[in-house]
């Protein structure tokens, strides 16, 4: 601290000299601007670590281990999405398919396609389950029941999925190296701000979507007047 | 110009205020509280989809059935199967924790051969073919020598194909030595065999009886089939059925009977006798069934003149009153039925007993009756091909038993397990040179461990099928392992006290997890690996197709419904019983003397162990062959079980006279060994008894098991009944010191 | 060495003395950051609490140091809102005990909570209905209010107040300064009742439970009320030690008068409602529950009825008549004994509703509980007094902590160098007495 | 009658909003618990059954049990009096769910972060670990101790893991968690409600773990809100007395701190029913409540 008195009587500051002020009170000033541009280095150079760096570095990207067209599956199947994602007799919902379910179309290779090829060799004829990398996965907390939404709300798919059953190949899995999360929990847009309501599938992405759907408000909870916990986890 | 300090307080004060304004601290926040959430040490159990299969619990004798909920072919949870004619949907504590027996720790995971000193845990993992064949040869050169008689085999159980698949190996090499463990069904069994002439287990028809007289049966603290008797105290309690317990400490059972009668240990013979006399004597019992179908009633008669009430009550403590009372109910009462066998049953127990408490079914008729006691028929063998035994094995097969039963002094024994200590130390038999253990810990779970070990100690070679390292098989030279029960088929013959014939199947719920085997097909290898006359024996391809070929046509029933029940045996007592009488015979050949011979006393000195050591049973622990899995040792209350100490249950007066205080160490001192104990202050007990549960002090298994409190059975030897060689031990004299 | 950054006109001791001083507390403040690290990372099974005392150690003392720094706000509140000028003179030591007290109890909580990454859930998810969320909110806002006023405090500093801007920035935020002590006060009785509130809200716990008005237990207005009224207690405790400590007068008897005047009134008034209260409490609400008050003082090693004595008498009623009664509080050592008996009874207060809640069995069938802290508690729950000794030594070295401090020790010429000796070696030997 | 009331309660708890939750549209559930404790043998079952549903982990010694995790936690009762008059009776304690007033239990009114919560659709008290922050506050809240706190991290022997429920999420150390009915089981049990197109959980639908398990058949599960559950007939509830047992053999534990606890427990023995609660020497068992 002993140091700004020295500071403040450094001689050969050039404000100090124009104004002819005392020195002390010139250093002050002069330096009052370049200062402010240190601020402004700052600022800015935090700026961009946190909103460029730090989504690239936060998240590391993962490539599923086969292509997998929906557009095609689709359509080859007649019950679109639920001929392979379905609900099972006691309401639980299947998920992505396992290998069994998968050999029961493709137990030969069918077609041409590289992806295919591999997905015969390296799984079908290997019996191993295909670690598909889930972009939807909820953590183990959450009791997500897909009967009430797709039974009992009648939703789509797309509303929370998008139009993923539209792609022809899968996009890149980011995988947030802190949680362990797909990107598409918290949403591609790093401020957290979604357009479409399947971009973003946070807790309060829920309570909003529930929130607007006033038919079936939850207001059970005695604490927050909205839906009980354990509506929604486990 | 000048960089100096206040540029970077500047900078570092833009920075923070970039940061601020930046997703980056929010972000880290959230994220850090989320992988707080999502600690990757914390498992996440896979999801998937989920089925229920239903098998038969192997656990205990009792036979339930159950229901196993599976998470895409991992099973997750254990159920009591509902509709299942023993438990109908109940379960017990330890059939709930029977996944960590599956998953846990001590599963022995590969056929193991010995290579340190005994017991030193030193093993070497071999294969399945070498382990066969070096036993094999072992068992080849008994043969060749003329020793076939030396190997003997110890399993829990004589009935079903796994237990007769034994039994038909020994035949085949040429021994007579299979032995049953111990359990009051040896002493119920004699007892049936001198009554009714039958050869079968005792049941109880409990769900129609309206008093329930019972001397010492732990009827909820694990005695029989235990869910089915939960079932039953439950419908007593609905249908105001009246019970009562006679027991000198107040045990769950007393604590939920309707009357508890307070005895002094070891007295219960003599107290039924005495209630005997009452019946007789003022004419209260069934004179109808006693005239009809009773053929020695005079001499049961003459028999019980030493038991006046007066003399009765001298001996065990229980007032006159209560005697004459008791009498009274129970000749009263509409169907009341005895009941034989203390807390769980684990040890035979004095014939004059057995012999006592089935005089009192007999006297007001409730044999083979509605809420009574019956007969149930061991039923036909396997349908096998006999043995065409060669000379060799025929040779063998003319030897006397190791242990002494079915001959000379006792005729009518089967299995007399607990006196081959005594036997293998004098020297007086042949000697046992292999010794198979199947479904059975009895280096842990039979009385006077240390002289059963002494015993073990001497046999060449012992070969242990455990699916856990318990006590027996950490002894052993070779551990060939069997799958655990959810891993395997296994028909499972229920007596366990039920009034029907009931076999569950238990079938496997998922594949093994490890290198293990079933045992029948271990047996079946090891036969066929053998000279032609034994391989003949084993004429399967594999143990499943042996399993079915033996139930024949109840094979469907059982694969389809689980489980096989038949009352159809039901005897008519009009049409007499299987005696030479053809009556029911109070004592049979024995004579009165069996009933005024002296009670089983407990061994030691009163003067030097002025105090009685009473081993009892709950739930919350195992005693037999099964280690209890970490669920049910977690359940067990702090005051039997604190760290490591065992707390032993005496009464104030007792720790008083002793200057103990609660919960204080103790040394606890019986002429055959000592412990660390620490005392639990008890109301419930009598003064001069000191109770000790059953089901602790393991050396064998897991951290979550093993050297936590004391094994009961290392304070107490066996009590040999002189008439029928069984184990009647029911305590032991002990003193207790401050520590 | 650091000569020119103590305040002109008062002797310090030499460098080394305070640095060998320094480095003492240091080392108690390195263990306990140890154990606080051990909670940290090994979780919570570092200490004995349980699930029967899920509130312990820590909680006692952070609701004993909240009490106990309550001379903060009330002396704010005097000084500020009711103009007893005198206290200025004290005021500025009442501050920096309450910053280190309100520093020391956050940090305890950190600790004390089994998830701290997730702290910041009681702000983001709170439960409007908890009392510990008003604690948390009130506790966190005044002790930004206690930042801002020891800031002033910190740039009154020789060498920062020769910084204009800071010099004015400190002179600015003298001239507002009444308002943040009116919010403090304010924030001060709304987070001392609550964790007053938090005891007496538990109408599961029979022993903490306490009738209410409006929407607030008597315990939420007897916390507040003890804590302005022992919170001086502690101030002058205090200042008392550093005056033992340093060797030197610091504070004018008339100030120390004033203050002990009003606590003493306090307290008075204090345990006359507590005593009204317990016996409502034991007359009425607990027996309404089917408890005879004696459940709670027998039948266990540890919580007689002494407690209850040792709380109302010794710890309130003694030194309130001893501190209104003008011929005793004179009386040096009189006063003395008053103060630490007040800062006893206070904490022994915060002790029975917090761990006797715990300790007492409320179903029939259960037994109590009873309960001795691990190293680990200890160690965190010393490692504030060890943060708050050096704190107090520094800012007493170099901030003017004590207005009068110059009037009352002047320093002249020949007599400097033997008063600086002096007080060096009162100093030395002082010290380990506030540890 | 009886849900006829509780609706209107409820309404006016919820600004008249409609509570409804999709399959269990209208319904508000109560559910509740009845022990018979004259049938109760103290076997420990539900002990087991409850931690074997619930994915409750265990530790090498557990025998201190104020550390000890156990949803389900049978006590054992004594008369007090000397030997031989001395009788016992085991007491099963889950945890009581208790309403208190309009839902704000001992518990759920303290928890700083709301990780705890009262349901007005079904009754129960939830927990949720995710959100708990680990202060214990509703552990020194709750006269019951059916609140555990993981002082450890859960640690399950190597290959143990497998027998974990995906239905029940694994607890990480540092946070609270006791008994909640065995939700996950309602959670279920709704979702074949969905797809089977009923109306509502039926009383065989949603059963706990322990009452599932009871060898016994001392404890009963179901909606104390519906006459025709077998919890309502035995416990028979008086809404206009917060729920207090109208069969007079049943109790409810510590009723009288105006907990309204959803257990009830039956027994034949004075002694027992009076040990259910805290009396001046001179009340009656049973009586001094509101």
């Amino acid at each position: 601290m002993s140091t700004v008195d020295e500071q403040a009587k450094v001689p050969d500051s050039p404000a100090g000299a124009e104004t002819g002020a005392p020195p002390a009170e010139a250093a002050d000033e002069s330096s009052g601007s370049f200062i402010f541009l240190f601020f402004i280095i700052g600022f800015f150079a935090a700026a961009i670590l946190g909103w460029v760096v730090f989504p690239k570095v936060l998240y590391s990207t993962q490539y599923q281990p086969i292509d997998f067209s929906h557009a095609e599956h689709v359509e080859m199947v007649d019950e679109g999405c639920e001929s392979c994602h379905y609900l099972r007799e006691d309401g639980s919902f299947s998920g992505v398919p396992t290998l069994a379910e998968c050999i029961d179309c493709h137990e030969e290779i069918n077609g041409d396609s590289e992806d295919e090829r591999i997905f015969y060799e390296e799984y079908v004829a290997k019996d191993r389950e295909v670690p598909w990398l889930v972009y939807s996965r909820q953590p183990d907390c959450v009791f997500f029941s897909h009967a009430a939404h797709i039974v009992g709300a009648e939703m789509e798919c797309a509303t929370c999925h998008g139009d993923i059953g539209e792609s022809d190949s899968l996009k890149p899995y980011q995988e947030n190296r802190i949680t362990g999360y797909s990107r598409d929990i918290w949403g591609y847009n790093i401020a957290g701000f979604k357009r479409n309501t399947w971009d973003r599938m946070k807790m309060d992405d829920c309570s909003d979507c529930h929130q607007e759907a006033g038919g079936v408000a939850h207001s059970s909870s005695v604490q927050t007047q909205r839906g009980a916990c354990f509506v929604c986890h486990k | 110009m000048k960089i100096d300090r206040r540029c970077f307080l500047s900078f570092a004060i833009g920075g923070a205020a970039g940061t601020a304004l930046s997703p980056l601290p929010w972000k880290l926040t959230d994220d850090s509280s989320i992988w707080s959430q999502m600690w990757p040490w914390t498992p996440v159990p896979p999801d998937g989809e989920s089925t229920y299969d239903h098998s038969t619990c192997t656990l205990c004798p009792g036979g339930c059935g159950i229901t196993v909920r599976s998470i895409d072919g991992r099973a997750i949870k254990i159920e009591g199967r509902d509709g299942h004619p023993v438990n109908q949907g109940g379960i017990c504590p330890l059939g709930l924790a029977g996944l960590q027996l599956l998953y846990g720790p001590t599963r022995v995971k590969a056929p193991l051969k010995r290579v340190g000193e005994r017991g030193a845990g030193k093993w070497q993992r071999i294969s399945w073919e070498s382990a066969v064949a070096e036993i094999a040869e072992t068992l080849a050169g008994l043969r060749s020598s003329g020793q076939a008689h030396t190997v003997a085999a110890i399993s829990s159980r004589n009935r079903g194909t796994v237990a007769a698949l034994m039994e038909r190996f020994l035949t085949a090499l040429g021994s007579p030595n299979f032995l049953r463990m111990p359990t009051m069904e040896d002493a119920q069994e004699l007892g049936l065999y001198i009554n009714q002439g039958i050869l079968g287990s005792v049941g109880y028809d409990f769900e129609n009886s309206d008093f329930v007289l019972s001397f010492g049966a732990g009827l909820i603290d694990g005695w029989g089939a235990p869910v089915r008797m939960f079932l039953a105290k439950s419908a007593w309690q609905d249908a105001g059925a009246k019970v009562v317990q006679i027991e000198s400490r107040f045990s769950n059972t007393a604590a939920k009977a309707d009357q508890w009668v307070n005895i002094r240990p070891g007295s219960e013979a003599d107290l039924a006798l005495g209630i005997a006399h009452v019946l007789v004597a003022e004419e209260l019992y069934d004179t109808s069934f006693v005239g009809r179908h009773t053929a020695d009633f005079d001499a049961f008669q003459a028999a019980l003149a030493d038991y006046t009430p007066d003399a009765v009550a001298t001996t065990t403590g229980v007032s006159v009153e209560t005697i004459a009372a008791l009498a009274k109910a129970f000749a009263e009462a509409a169907s009341p039925v005895a009941v034989y066998g203390r807390g769980k049953g684990q040890v035979p127990g004095s014939l004059k007993e057995v012999l006592a408490v089935t005089a009192l079914n007999a006297l007001v008729g409730n044999i083979n009756q509605p809420g009574g006691m019956w007969a149930i028929p061991e039923g036909e063998g396997m349908p096998w091909p006999d043995i065409e035994t060669d000379a060799v094995a025929a040779e063998g097969l003319q030897k006397p038993r190791i242990d002494g039963a079915g001959t000379g002094k006792f005729p009518n024994s089967r299995y007399l397990l607990n006196r081959l200590p005594a036997v293998l130390a004098e020297g007086s038999g042949y000697g046992l040179k292999a010794l198979f253990i199947e479904d059975a810990n009895p280096l842990y779970s039979l009385p006077d461990t240390v002289a059963m070990q002494a015993a073990f100690a001497q046999i060449p070679t012992i070969v242990s099928f455990a699916s856990h390292m318990d006590e027996t098989a950490a002894f052993a030279d070779y551990i060939l392992p069997n799958h655990v029960y959810l891993e395997r088929y296994e028909d499972v013959v229920v007596t366990a006290g039920l009034n029907t014939r009931t076999i569950g199947l238990a079938q496997p719920i998922m594949a093994p997890l490890y290198n293990t085997q079933h045992v029948g097909d271990t047996l079946i290898q090891l036969a066929q690996a053998m000279d032609e006359p034994v391989a003949a024996a084993f004429p399967w391809e594999d143990y499943q197709t042996c399993l079915e070929e033996s139930l024949g046509d109840n094979w469907d029933t059982l694969e389809e419904e689980g489980v096989w029940t038949d009352e159809s045996f039901a005897a008519d007592p009009e049409a007499g019983f299987e005696t030479t009488s053809g009556d029911f015979e109070f004592v049979g050949d024995l004579g009165a003397d069996v009933l005024t011979a002296a009670t089983a006393a407990a061994e030691g000195d009163a003067t030097a162990y002025p105090l009685l050591l009473v081993p009892y049973d709950i739930m919350r622990l195992v005693s037999s062959r099964v280690g209890a899995p970490p669920f049910m040792i977690k359940t067990v209350p702090d005051t039997i079980l604190k760290g490591q100490d065992i707390l032993v249950e005496i009464n104030p007066q007792t720790a008083q006279a002793a200057g103990l205080a609660d919960g204080k160490g103790a040394s606890l001192e019986t002429p055959r060994g000592r412990a660390r104990v620490k005392v639990h202050l008890s109301e419930g007990i009598q003064p001069g008894v000191i109770a000790m549960a059953r089901g602790l002090g393991h050396t064998a298994f897991d951290k979550y098991l093993a050297d936590k409190g004391v094994n009961v059975n290392s304070l107490m030897g066996a009590v040999i009944d002189p008439v029928s060689g069984y184990d009647a031990v029911w305590g032991i004299r002990a003193k207790l010191m401050r520590a | 060495m650091d000569s020119a950054l103590i305040p002109k006109g008062v002797k310090r001791c030499p460098t080394w003395q305070f640095l060998a001083w320094l480095s003492v507390f240091g080392a108690v403040l390195l263990w306990g950051v140890y154990a606080m690290l051990l909670c940290w990372f090994k979780g919570l099974n570092q200490t004995n609490m349980n699930d029967y005392y899920g509130f312990a150690l820590w909680i006692w003392a952070d609701l004993a140091v909240i009490a106990l720094g309550g001379g903060a706000f009330f002396s704010g509140l005097l000084k500020y809102i009711f103009g007893k000028d005198e206290l200025k003179n004290i005021i500025n030591f009442a501050v920096l005990l309450g910053f280190i007290c309100y520093s020391s109890a956050l940090l305890i909580l950190a600790i004390d909570i089994g998830q701290p990454l997730r702290g910041w859930f009681i702000f983001w998810h709170a439960n409007v209905h908890s009392m510990l969320t008003e604690v948390a909110f009130c506790l966190s806002c005044y002790f930004a209010v206690l930042t801002i006023e020891y800031i002033p405090l910190i740039l009154e500093n020789r060498q920062l107040d020769k910084v204009p801007f800071f010099h004015n920035l400190s002179h600015n935020m003298h001239e507002t300064m009444a308002i943040f002590a009116a919010t403090g006060a304010f924030l001060s009785f709304f987070h001392q009742g609550s964790l007053g509130g938090v005891a007496g809200v538990l109408f599961g716990r029979p022993f903490a439970f306490r009738e209410h008005i409006l929407i607030w237990p008597y315990t939420f207005f007897l916390f507040t009320w003890s804590a302005a009224a022992f919170g001086p207690c502690f101030t002058l405790s205090m200042t008392w030690i550093t005056e033992k400590v340093t060797g030197k007068k610091l504070v004018k008897d008339n100030v120390i008068d004033l203050l002990a005047k009003i606590s003493g009134w306090m307290i008075t008034s204090y345990i006359i409602v507590k005593i009204v209260e317990t016996l409502y409490w034991a007359t009425v609400t607990a027996p309404s529950k089917g408890f005879d008050v004696s459940h709670f003082y027998t039948n266990n090693g540890l919580y007689g009825w002494w407690i209850l004595f040792a709380e109302l008498i010794v710890g309130g009623v003694v030194p309130g008549l001893i501190l209104i009664i003008p011929s005793l509080r004179r009386n040096s050592a009189a006063r003395v004994t008053a103060i630490l008996l007040g800062c006893f009874g206070v904490c022994l207060n915060r002790w029975v509703m917090v761990l006797q809640v715990m300790a007492v069995p409320v179903m029939t069938f259960d037994n109590w509980a009873l309960y001795y802290p691990s190293w680990q508690e200890v160690a965190t729950t010393i490692l504030p007094v060890a943060y708050g000794i050096i704190l107090t030594m520094i800012s007493y070295r170099y901030l003017p902590i004590f207005p009068q401090e110059a009037e009352l020790n002047p320093l002249e010429g020949a007599e400097e160098v033997e008063a600086e000796q002096e007080a060096t070696a009162a100093e030395g030997a002082a010290e380990p007495a506030t540890a | 009658m009886t849900s006829a009331q509780t609706h209107t309660e409820n309404g006016a708890q919820t600004d008249g909003k409609p509570v409804a939750h999709g399959a269990d549209n209208g319904h508000l559930h109560k559910y509740g618990m009845v022990i018979d404790l004259d049938k109760c043998t103290g076997c420990g079952a539900c002990m087991v059954a409850c931690m074997s549903e619930n994915n409750v982990p265990f530790r090498d010694d557990e025998t201190d049990k104020l550390t000890s995790i156990t949803w389900m936690r049978v006590y054992k009762l004594t008369n007090g009096k000397p030997y031989p008059d001395n009788d016992v009776c085991y007491l099963p304690r889950p945890c009581q769910h208790c309403e208190g007033h309009a839902g704000h239990s001992p518990c759920v009114s303290v928890c700083p972060a709301t990780a705890t919560d009262y349901s007005t659709e079904t009754g129960i008290v939830s927990q949720i670990y995710t959100r708990c922050f680990g202060c214990r506050y509703c552990m020194a809240a709750c006269p019951y101790h059916a609140r555990y706190f993981n002082w450890w991290d859960p640690v399950w022997p190597d290959g143990m893991e497998k027998y974990l429920s995906p239905n029940v999420s694994p607890r990480m150390r540092g946070v609270v968690e006791k008994c909640n009915f065995c939700f996950q089981r309602y959670q279920l049990a709704k979702d074949k409600v969905y797809v089977d197109g009923e109306s509502t959980v039926s009383e065989e639908a949603y059963q706990t773990a322990c009452t599932q398990a009871c060898p016994a058949g001392a404890i009963t599960f179901g909606d104390l809100n519906n006459p025709e559950h077998l919890v309502h007939q035995l416990a028979q509830p008086d809404d206009h007395h917060h729920g207090h047992p109208r069969n007079p053999n049943a109790f409810r534990l510590l009723e009288r701190l105006g907990t309204n606890t959803k257990v009830y427990y039956v027994s034949s023995r004075e002694w027992v029913r009076r040990a259910g609660d805290n009396y001046l020497p001179d009340e009656q068992t049973g009586g001094g409540g509101h």
